[in-house]
């Protein structure tokens, strides 16, 4: 199925191989309508992997809709690498969560080695540094080999990328439970600190200015990791899945440092980083944005392997690589700087204005397609939702009141549960001190990380309780929200906003899709009550194996400010004496 | 007693980071044939005699030593000569 | 007095360091690139933490054949400190500028954590102004820290009250709890646990800002006149 | 061309953590007839060929690949048959 050329779009059609891809039929007749003939083989790979549920949202995007994403104090919302806000004396900070279920379900270490890589990038490429990781994790509970084995690999692969790269890991939860067996779930989120003036948008304006490649040389990893994504997990995944991504956190450590001198860079106009759907999805989304289109040589990009063909080169998901849009004639500056730190950087393009995304291959046009048909223009879906039976069985039940003889043991049985025990396990083997700037250290209510140079610091969770979720998705979403703001305040920070990784089964199963609608629903209402609006997110949908969904995990991932240092407040007690107060209902 | 030498490297085609990191460094130290380096591990077991041994080194491979989503391995079973 | 901070590709406790020098001690530091010519013009030189050559086949291994480490071999020679932590102790191993090597920990596992050291020798230029005995705390984040010598080396290293610290509660399977040692001329200080994260009591303590006040005061008295 | 093959082991003496937890979990496994087991490097090198080879490897293991204050080497050159 990799190599392309023999393969004619005659027989792209009369073979149906797009549904291979993940395109079905009336995708593929919008395909023909949009181009006016038949795709190529590669075309058909480059809008399989745009109008994938990973790219386009394309059944997501109603409902992320509802969410409310603007307050005077929101500089970017949701739509570039990650959402920004105005945290006083011109700074800012930026962040956002991503899913690497799947990848993770495959190989554990390099599927979140490889997540927490590609949330790093997709802050520093908004031109912020990068000051604090956090995750959220998922998995079935630990009485099997395998299971232990994901939950010990997914952990050391955190540790080994983000403590190579010299991001503390500051943070993070883990929930065990049967329904994430077979689908363990790994979102990452990372925080970034940026001068608003540094700000960088992933767009390829100015006609005639060049495209440049950076990073990491492209190889055969990851083909169809988008489309992957979006599917659930079945035994056929592991042999349609060509190569796994090894993820290189010594070659991100350096693009970092390398990104964050060539923002400063008069001559750079955009960039972006490859995440899924690698170098289609980068350069198509960042002419889109521009309103331009996009040429690009592919002879000249770094290539890993030898006779990649068009279709390969486009669609994988070799990490640790970066697009940028330079103004014409000062290519070197920016190229120079990359080399410094001993970075590839080749200039494979250029912007044009014709909105037409084209690729050159061996002097022939490997591609030429619209451009706002792969990004703007994907396909949109309206899903039937139907109230789960489960659920109208639930609430016609009576109240359940436990009834405990013994609190002493009750206690102790709680305290030994995996999800309700200590995690030092986990976050002692993530550098969490790091950058010297984290006053509150794993293990509290939220983390926090001051700003240094100022009277202020940076507090932030994640939270997202499953459980609750599944019971009443519209109850729990609020939960999930009001939990995580109360996990700021309590370490003395005012909330912010948030991002959220909405994790969930099939969406083509009218009861998952209602829970999609109604969790969001949920959280909605909770981020208008407390003034949090989401500035970014991810969905990741499909999240079965076996036919068992899991259940509805919509992580909430917020950043509040503490505007002095003196409101920093831990969550254990401080001393002998101190009294204690019980407050609310 | 058996001993058992167990090669592990990474498929054709898999990123090696490390490798690439070896093969520049000795580029850089005046080592410019050197074309490529790929790094695996190499593992020492020593075994009480068995009839199975080939098979259970075999197992071993799969179930623990080597990852099958992105490593090859290979293996020799040799007899210890006592001196 | 003014200190080296040497950046290595894939350093990352640099800043740190340099912040550790500047801001919390106040003396001038400079962030050096490791393709500096050379280091001349400093008065000391810390080697920082991080992942130099993302630890590719040893730690430390491939950052120890650049050319910048001949050149802290020419001014450790002249008798100038260098301080090597965590990856810059490993660095300075793989060097031959101190003896001995770094193993996995005995756990196979990172750790990340505070950890109380004992001072075992207070008379080196890095020690000087902590207590003999004293027991000190500081962060600890390393998966390779576990030291290791012959015993030949470690008579040595005995003899020549080379040993600076030792940890209380051995956390990777070290000889003898060593923690940190310094050369046979006491110029050169290798330890894996980072006194650059504990300068400020904000972030959890600062017992290790007495580590860089040692070598300024030592600085000071050899350097400057009515000090 | 040459393709050169390199293992690095840990030296008699030298504990091995590694090893011991890869030998813990094989005993779990069941696998008890393993006695021990050490875990090392194992690396591949495709070089030009070059009159030197051998004196190259040997350098290269000297100066870099090997640290000799806990590992031993050993290495093989072959020649690339291209087919
Ligand atoms: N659940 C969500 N809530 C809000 N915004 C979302 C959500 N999921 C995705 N987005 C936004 O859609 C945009 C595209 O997301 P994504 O494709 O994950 O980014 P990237 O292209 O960097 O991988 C991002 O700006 C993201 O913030």
């Amino acid at each position: 199925m990799l190599q392309a050329p023999e393969i004619t779009p005659e027989v792209v059609e009369k073979d149906k191989l797009y549904r291979d891809m993940g395109i079905t039929d009336e995708e593929f007749g919008m395909i023909k309508k949009i181009l006016g003939r038949l795709p190529n083989f590669t075309e058909t790979g480059i809008f399989s992997v745009m109008w994938s549920e990973h790219c386009s949202y394309k059944t997501s995007k109603p409902v992320l809709a509802k969410f409310p994403t603007k307050a005077p104090h929101v500089i970017q919302g949701p739509g570039e690498g990650a959402g920004i806000i105005d945290i006083g004396d011109n700074q800012a900070v930026v962040f956002k969560v991503e899913s690497h279920n799947h990848p993770s379900a495959v190989e554990p270490y390099q599927g979140a080695a490889t997540g927490v890589g590609g949330i790093i990038r997709d802050v520093f490429s908004m031109g912020a540094r990068p000051i604090a990781l956090l995750n959220s994790l998922r998995f079935g509970n630990l009485t099997s080999g395998r299971v232990k084995y994901l939950f010990e690999e997914v952990v050391h692969g955190i540790a080994g990328y983000g403590n190579c790269v010299g991001v503390p890991t500051v943070g993070g939860e883990v929930q065990f439970d049967n329904c994430y067996e077979g689908n363990p779930l790994v979102n990452a989120m990372c925080v970034g600190l940026i001068d608003q003036k540094d700000i960088q948008k992933g767009i390829a304006a100015g006609i005639g200015n060049t495209i440049i490649y950076a990073g990491a040389r492209t190889g055969r990893d990851g083909i169809h990791g988008a489309t992957f994504a979006s599917e659930d997990l079945s035994e056929e995944s592991e042999s349609k899945r060509p190569s796994v991504q090894v993820g290189d956190p010594f070659m991100e450590k350096l693009l970092i440092e390398a990104c964050l001198e060539v923002i400063h860079c008069n001559a750079l106009v955009g960039i972006q980083d490859m995440g899924a759907a690698g170098l289609t999805s980068s350069a198509s989304e960042m002419a889109s944005k521009a309103g331009t289109g996009m040429e690009m040589n592919l002879d000249l990009i770094p290539q890993r392997e030898l006779n990649m063909t068009p279709y390969e080169m486009m669609l994988s998901e070799s990490q640790e690589r970066m697009l940028l849009c330079v103004k014409q004639g000062e290519e070197q500056e920016i190229i120079d700087i990359f080399e410094k730190y001993g970075l590839e950087a080749v200039a494979v393009g250029k912007v044009t204005d014709d909105k037409k995304f084209r690729l050159l291959h061996k002097g022939e046009v490997a591609a030429d397609i619209p451009v706002d048909s792969l990004a703007e223009d994907a396909p949109v879906y309206h899903k039937p939702s139907k109230v789960p039976g489960y659920y109208e069985e639930f609430q016609a039940m009576d109240n359940y009141i436990p009834d405990v003889k013994n609190q002493a043991e009750a206690l102790k049985a709680l305290l030994q549960q995996p999800t309700i025990a200590s995690k030092e396990w986990v976050y002692d083997q993530y550098d969490s001190m790091v950058q010297t700037n984290t006053v509150v250290t794993p293990g509290s209510d939220a983390a926090v990380v001051r700003v240094r140079g100022y009277d202020k610091a940076l507090a932030m969770t994640t939270d997202c309780n499953s459980r609750y979720i599944y019971l009443d998705p519209e109850v729990g979403g609020k939960i999930a929200v009001a939990e995580a703001a109360r996990n700021i305040i309590c370490s003395g920070a005012r909330p912010l906003g948030l991002t959220d990784g909405l994790n969930f089964g099939n969406p083509d199963k009218p009861e998952v899709f209602w829970q999609i609608e109604k969790s969001v629903d949920g959280m909605s209402e909770a981020c208008l009550k407390l003034n949090t609006p989401v500035i970014s997110g991810n969905v990741s949908l499909y999240n079965e194996s076996g036919n068992q969904a899991i259940f509805p995990t919509p992580v909430v991932g917020m950043v509040g400010l503490h505007e002095s240092l003196d409101h920093i407040t831990p969550s254990f007690f401080q001393a002998e004496g101190d009294a204690i107060y019980v407050i609310g209902e | 007693m058996k001993k058992v030498k167990i090669y592990i490297t990474l498929k054709q085609g898999v990123l090696d980071p490390q490798g690439k990191a070896v093969q520049d460094s000795l580029n850089t130290l005046g080592y410019e044939d050197v074309l490529s380096a790929r790094v695996g591990k190499y593992m020492e077991l020593t075994m009480d005699d068995h009839a199975d041994v080939e098979k259970q080194v075999e197992e071993m491979c799969v179930k623990l030593l080597a990852n099958p989503v992105i490593e090859d391995y290979a293996y020799t079973v040799e007899e210890v000569v006592v001196s | 007095m003014k200190f080296a901070v040497i950046v290595f590709p894939g350093s990352n406790c640099d800043r740190d360091m340099y912040h550790a020098a500047k801001d919390a001690l106040g003396a001038e530091a400079e962030l050096v690139w490791y393709q500096t010519a050379n280091l001349e013009d400093y008065d000391a030189i810390l080697v920082p933490g991080g992942f130099s050559y993302g630890d590719y086949l040893r730690c430390g291994a491939i950052a120890a054949t650049s050319h910048i480490v001949t050149e802290i071999k020419r001014e450790a020679a002249k008798g100038k400190p260098v301080l090597g932590v965590c990856n810059g102790f490993q660095i300075l191993l793989e060097a031959g500028l101190l003896p001995g090597a770094l193993l996995r920990n005995k756990n196979l596992k990172f750790m990340c954590r505070f950890e109380d050291l004992v001072v075992e020798n207070s008379k080196t230029m890095f020690s000087s102004a902590y207590e003999e005995k004293q027991v000190i705390s500081l962060p600890i984040a390393h998966g390779e820290g576990n030291y290791y010598c012959d015993d030949a080396t470690l008579k040595q290293l005995k003899a020549n009250n080379q040993i600076v610290f030792t940890y209380a509660n051995n956390p990777n399977g070290s000889v003898e709890d060593i923690a940190g040692i310094v050369n046979e001329e006491g110029n050169v200080l290798g330890m894996m646990p980072h006194p650059e994260r504990a300068v400020e009591s904000i972030l959890g303590g600062d017992d290790g800002l007495n580590l860089f006040k040692s070598v300024l005061n030592n600085w000071r008295e050899a350097y400057v006149t009515g000090a």
